[in-house]
């Protein structure tokens, strides 16, 4: 005869479930291939400071660059990359039911999977900002790069992650957000510029320089909070698709 | 006759694990099964055939070709059903039937009506302009099977070709199978996990397992022989089993507590008893030595997992 | 009235000679080109390749139509020549290169094509060389095709080369021009596509890799005060076939580092990538495993 | 039935599964219809054709799919609601994928750990032990072959040694062996009380487990309870038995005057009896044969196992 069950058994601790969460997709995200693929699109950007090094005007051409390559395409590309690779690629392939069905809470998974997508594009896409600008020589943007780069990596995965978790094309659709929102459309006024992670990113290395520019033109303050709360919405979007959805 | 597949000393291996040790069989015209565990070489094995592995030593002749020399000449001859069910979605039955027929050779209007002839054959006729990606499983199992067979070929070699399905299904692709290697005359090497459906079907066997061919030869000499008697009744099987005993029968009791009977006018005895008893018989019948009784003895003999 | 026949309808045998291994390849060609181009599919498969189409060939047209109405101009001069439509085509082509070989070559791997594939006649190397082929024929369709539009519309309205001898000269360079515009490109793509089964990476690593190493080395070689070597121009892999293909039609552009660049070197540039491209395809083919 | 003791009061009885007037519906399709069945402890089959519904009922039982009508309870708890029911049951789905990069230790062990067991290391080995997986920790779940993922997938479905096991198609892609082992594991998972539910196609290996079955097609419930039970209750549809013996005329004739049988084919060496009262039937063969010194060499019913009772149940 089958001794009584007990409704008080239940599982791991919130943060024992997610620490094991991140652990694995951090081994799943940090593959050698996919590091040196997009540690090679950074090189880029390191390559690019020796061009504002041989320039006239090398804090624009710096800044120029910093905007348009590093927080317009190398840290939106690799925090997609990353985050679409989390929760997406696991309901792509039908393996999210191995952290679905455990009784833990759902925040825990997706607190996670934003975590280790983090974790592992954000060294990429500071090495590659910070070692740019100290080859352009401009060291006054040393460090609004890297405050800079960091608030990108934030803002861009708390975008990816729900968009993987929600689209089946989600790399597809996420490069041409990249490519025609965040490049295009933010062009298109001060209302569209609000609404794209660029606008706050590059607000950030823009206000520590004197360079008049057609891009940034958000606050300090809010270019600090609005991407960190970005990333907030996109956990929150997530666990509600972990609770909403059904899962294969 | 000459032999379909023939094997000599066969091995192969990769670096320091060695799947297949040394391979000796011949197969015959007609339906062969390839049984094995898990990890025993049959998909290393079936890849030999089809010339896309080299092996390190032996020889091996498929259709009197040497696969390694003329594996794209051979394989113009050979067809082939992978086990696994990925097919591209948005491509009709028709179109990748006739594609596979045209790269095996056959002229591209011939193609067209044999892709059309296949697909009417394994019962997708009405189906055959259909996406393979809307179709089911025991449908894809089927488009597999008419581009195996549609260039017409002399052997074709099927991997676990009822996977996925149910049991109706899996009776009808039997039926397709029996049929293909019967009426259209195809030799056919066939690989499967089930013992029940490799003796419904097949005319040969070969198991292979630790690297070496277990036993290989026609399905009738390998199983079939006589042991006895055995007897499910709806009552007293104890009684039964000592009655016999008693009466000097050798009796055994199986673990679902039915009674083994072996020895001079058994089936007699067994009659008589029972009806003494006054008990129903379920069933009662003579027991032979089955596919999965040779099987599990080879399996068993080694330890082997 | 005839006779009453039941005709038998089981099983045909195929009694005829069989094609070769050639003819293998050749359906596998046109099966890759077919594929590329959307035919035999829906509709959504064939809105890129028709987008792309009608860019290249809608402007060919349209350079040819004011031709027409402006019997007078200088195709030269007014910036309608063959070596400008090659170089202004080129985003379009880009498009055509990002998309044409991951669609023949990752889809094969992810649909469990290619198990098949290996299993009928083909080799790895004929398979590869097969969609290579197909996927070079695919981009001529773009490097080579307008050019003749171009020449052909031309010589009916009259700017086209004058005389016979003229007339062939300009095609056989139009022809050099497509193929060595269209070379590079599928070595590089199908390269790139031969590392993944997805086909969305394959597509977006050829895009930003092309559009990337364009914009470092134009950024580099261009800018203003940068004493750079001209020879840093074989690097970029998005102009390198472009830029020898405007030179076969006998034109050069003139802007750094391309006015400072031998057209040996860009000849070397072009056969270098190629193989360096098509090794690596050729490699990661020989080691795929084919468990789907 | 199952003793539930919540944190506070008394234990309360409530049936392991338990699915009421569920139905689930894709758009127009009706998926699952009606559906009304509870599951006790001992191994359960789940059968019915490819299409018919089995796979969303395995998934509303788990909680990954929602019943668009009806309630699933498991210990009375919500599986789409209650994070505590993933702590009670075990599930291998049907997919074969999974963490491609880890281990199968590692893959076990995060299981373990995300189950919130106490000693995680003690219980991967003990469950990739009861598996028979010899593991090698080097090895990429990725270059796992088929059966090795099944087994993994067992493993890990197990590890916390839950009250529900729920298993989609376990057996496919098991060698023989492989398949005996693993029957053998469920049966001694459904003897100590655990509740397995287990589909399959493998119709001759379930019945071998001599387990309960629960029939759906057509996305209905078509049977449930042990299948020789449900044999017997199939009334209109006659048990055929053959007879093999050296008077079978004769034989023949005997039978149709005991009154028990309704129709009888007579071939060469053997009598075929079509029968509704199969139990006093059986009893009157001998006796029969003895009467008119007629051998008796084998007598096998022709209809009465699973699969031709599944084809039966499913019209087919």
């Amino acid at each position: 005869m089958a001794t009584p069950v007990t409704t008080e058994s239940y599982g791991p601790t919130s943060k024992a479930a997610t620490m094991a969460v991140f652990g694995l997709f951090l081994r799943e995200l940090a593959t050698r291939a996919r590091i040196l693929v997009l540690s090679s699109l950074g090189l880029l950007m390191v390559l690019l400071g020796l061009v504002a090094r041989f320039s006239d005007d090398g804090e624009e051409i710096e800044l120029t660059m910093l905007i348009a390559l590093g927080l317009g395409i190398i840290a939106p590309i690799i925090s997609l990359v990353m985050a679409s690779a989390t929760i997406g690629e696991r309901r792509a392939d039908q393996s999210l039911v191995y952290l679905w069905l455990r009784p833990i809470p759902f925040w825990t998974i997706a607190v996670g999977a934003g975590a280790a997508a983090i974790t592992v594009a954000m060294p990429i896409v500071l090495v590659s900002l910070g070692l740019s600008v100290l080859v352009s020589g401009e060291y006054q943007l040393f460090v609004p790069a890297l405050i800079a780069g960091f608030l990108a990596v934030v803002g861009y995965t708390g975008i990816f992650l729900p968009l993987g978790a929600l689209l089946k094309r989600s790399f597809l659709v996420g490069l041409g957000y990249i490519l025609i929102w965040e490049s295009l459309l933010s062009q298109l006024g001060n209302f569209f510029e609000q609404l794209s992670i660029l606008s706050y990113s590059a607000s950030i290395v823009v206000n520590a320089t004197d360079v008049v520019t057609s891009s940034g033109g958000r606050s300090t303050p809010s270019s600090t909070v609005i991407p960190p709360l970005v990333l907030l919405g996109g956990i929150a979007i997530t666990v509600r698709f972990l609770n909403r959805r059904e899962i294969d | 006759m000459t032999a379909v597949i023939e094997a000599t000393n066969v091995a192969k291996g990769w670096g320091s694990t060695h799947v297949l040790t040394d391979l000796t069989f011949s197969v015959g015209t007609g339906l062969t099964g390839l049984l094995g565990s898990n990890g025993a070489g049959k998909t290393t094995l079936i890849k030999m055939v089809l010339g896309l592995h080299d092996r390190d030593q032996g020889n091996l002749l498929v259709l009197g070709t040497d696969p390694e020399e003329a594996g794209p000449e051979l394989r113009m001859r050979i067809g082939f059903a992978p086990e696994h069910h990925h097919l591209p979605e948005d491509v009709n039955a028709a179109d990748l039937v006739r594609h596979i027929a045209e790269l095996h050779g056959i002229p591209k209007q011939i193609a067209t009506e044999r892709a059309s002839d296949m697909l009417w054959e394994v019962g997708l006729g009405e189906e055959r302009f259909r996406p393979i990606g809307t179709m089911s499983t025991g449908q894809r199992q089927r488009v597999k099977l008419a581009q195996a067979i549609a260039h017409d070929p002399s052997l074709v070699v099927l991997d676990e070709p009822t996977d996925g399905l149910d049991p109706v299904q899996r009776d009808e692709m039997l039926g397709l199978i029996r049929r293909i290697g019967s009426e259209f005359g195809i030799d056919m090497l066939l690989s499967s996990h089930r013992l029940v459906e490799v003796e419904q079907v097949c005319d040969n066997v070969v198991i292979i397992g630790d690297g070496i061919v277990k036993r290989s030869g026609a399905l009738s000499d390998l199983s079939g022989a006589d042991l006895g008697y055995i007897v499910s009744v709806d009552d007293k099987s104890d009684e039964l089993a000592a009655q016999l005993r008693t009466a000097g029968y050798d009796v055994n009791i199986t673990i679902d507590g039915d009674v083994l009977v072996n020895g001079d006018q058994a089936a007699l005895a067994v009659r008589n008893v029972v009806a003494t008893l006054g008990v129903g018989i379920r069933r009662f019948e003579t027991r032979r030595v089955t596919l999965e009784d040779v099987y599990l003895a080879e399996a068993s003999e080694t330890g082997a997992a | 009235m005839s006779q009453a026949i039941i005709h038998d309808q089981g099983y045909r045998r195929f009694e005829g000679e069989r094609r070769g291994v050639a003819a293998s390849m050749w359906s596998l060609v046109v099966h890759a080109i077919q594929r590329a181009l959307g035919i035999k599919r829906q509709f959504r498969s064939k809105v890129m390749p028709l987008i792309v189409f009608a860019i290249v060939y809608l402007t060919a047209v349209i350079f040819v139509g004011l031709a027409f109405f402006l019997k007078s101009f200088d195709i030269g001069d007014a910036g309608f020549s063959y070596g400008d439509f090659a170089s202004t085509s080129g985003f379009a082509v880009l498009l055509f290169i990002a998309f044409a070989a991951p669609e023949v070559i990752c889809t094969d791997r992810k649909s469990g094509m290619l198990s098949l594939y290996l299993a009928s006649p083909l080799t790895r190397t004929t398979y590869l060389a097969a969609k290579a082929l197909g996927v070079f024929l695919i981009l001529l369709t773009v490097t080579l095709g307008p050019q003749l539009v171009l020449l052909f519309g031309y010589t009916m309205a009259g700017t086209g080369p004058g005389g016979v001898d003229k007339f062939i000269e300009a095609f056989v360079r139009a022809v050099l021009a497509g193929s060595v515009g269209a070379l590079m490109p599928t070595a590089l793509s199908i390269g790139i596509s031969s590392v993944t089964p997805k086909r969305a990476f394959a597509s977006a690593g050829i895009a930003v890799g092309l559009l990337a190493s364009n914009g470092v080395i134009h950024g580099l070689t261009s800018s203003e005060g940068a004493d750079i070597d001209a020879r840093l121009g074989v690097l970029n892999l998005f102009y390198v076939p472009i830029e020898l293909a405007v030179r076969i039609l006998g034109e050069r552009n003139d802007v750094a580092p391309w006015n400072e660049l031998a057209t040996g070197w860009l000849v070397l540039a072009n056969a270098v990538w190629t193989l360096i491209f098509g090794a690596m395809a050729w490699f990661a083919y020989q080691r795929v495993s084919v468990d789907r | 039935m199952t003793d539930l003791i919540p944190p506070t009061g008394e234990p309360v009885t409530v049936p392991m599964v338990q699915f009421e007037g569920v139905s689930k519906f894709f758009g127009e399709l009706v998926a699952v219809s009606d559906v009304t069945f509870t599951i006790g402890e001992g191994v359960t089959a789940l059968l019915g054709p490819n299409g018919a519904g089995k796979s969303t009922v395995l998934r509303m039982l788990t909680g990954q799919a929602k019943p668009s009508k009806g309630s699933v309870r498991i210990f009375g708890f919500d599986p789409r609601q209650d994070r505590r029911v993933p702590r009670m049951i075990g599930v291998a789905p049907q997919q074969e994928q999974l963490f491609e990069t880890q281990t199968a230790y590692e893959f076990v062990h995060l299981a373990a750990v995300l189950q919130g067991l106490d000693d995680p290391e003690a219980a991967t080995n003990k469950a990739l032990d009861l598996v028979e997986l010899d593991i090698d920790r080097t090895r990429p779940l990725s270059t796992y072959s088929k059966g090795m993922r099944q087994r993994v997938k067992l493993a890990q479905a197990i590890v916390h040694d839950p009250w529900i096991v729920v298993l989609d198609e376990p057996l496919t892609g098991l060698d023989p062996r492989q398949r005996l082992s693993m029957i053998g594991l469920l049966q001694r998972l459904g003897d100590s009380g655990r509740c397995v539910v287990v589909s399959s196609h493998i119709l001759d290996e379930v019945e071998r487990m001599g387990s309960q079955v629960l029939v759906i097609a057509k996305g209905r419930l078509a049977a449930e309870g042990n299948f020789h039970e449900i044999r017997e209750l199939m009334n209109d549809r006659p048990h055929e038995i053959e007879i093999r013996s050296d008077k079978p005329r004769r034989l023949a004739v005997g039978f149709l005057d005991s009154g028990l049988v309704h129709s009888v084919r007579l071939h060469d060496s053997s009598v075929i009896v079509e029968t509704n009262d199969v139990v006093k039937f059986a009893r009157t063969i001998a006796p029969q044969a003895i009467a008119i010194d007629a051998s008796v060499d084998a007598v096998v019913p022709l209809n009465d196992d699973l699969e031709s009772v599944f084809r039966y149940l499913v019209g087919q």
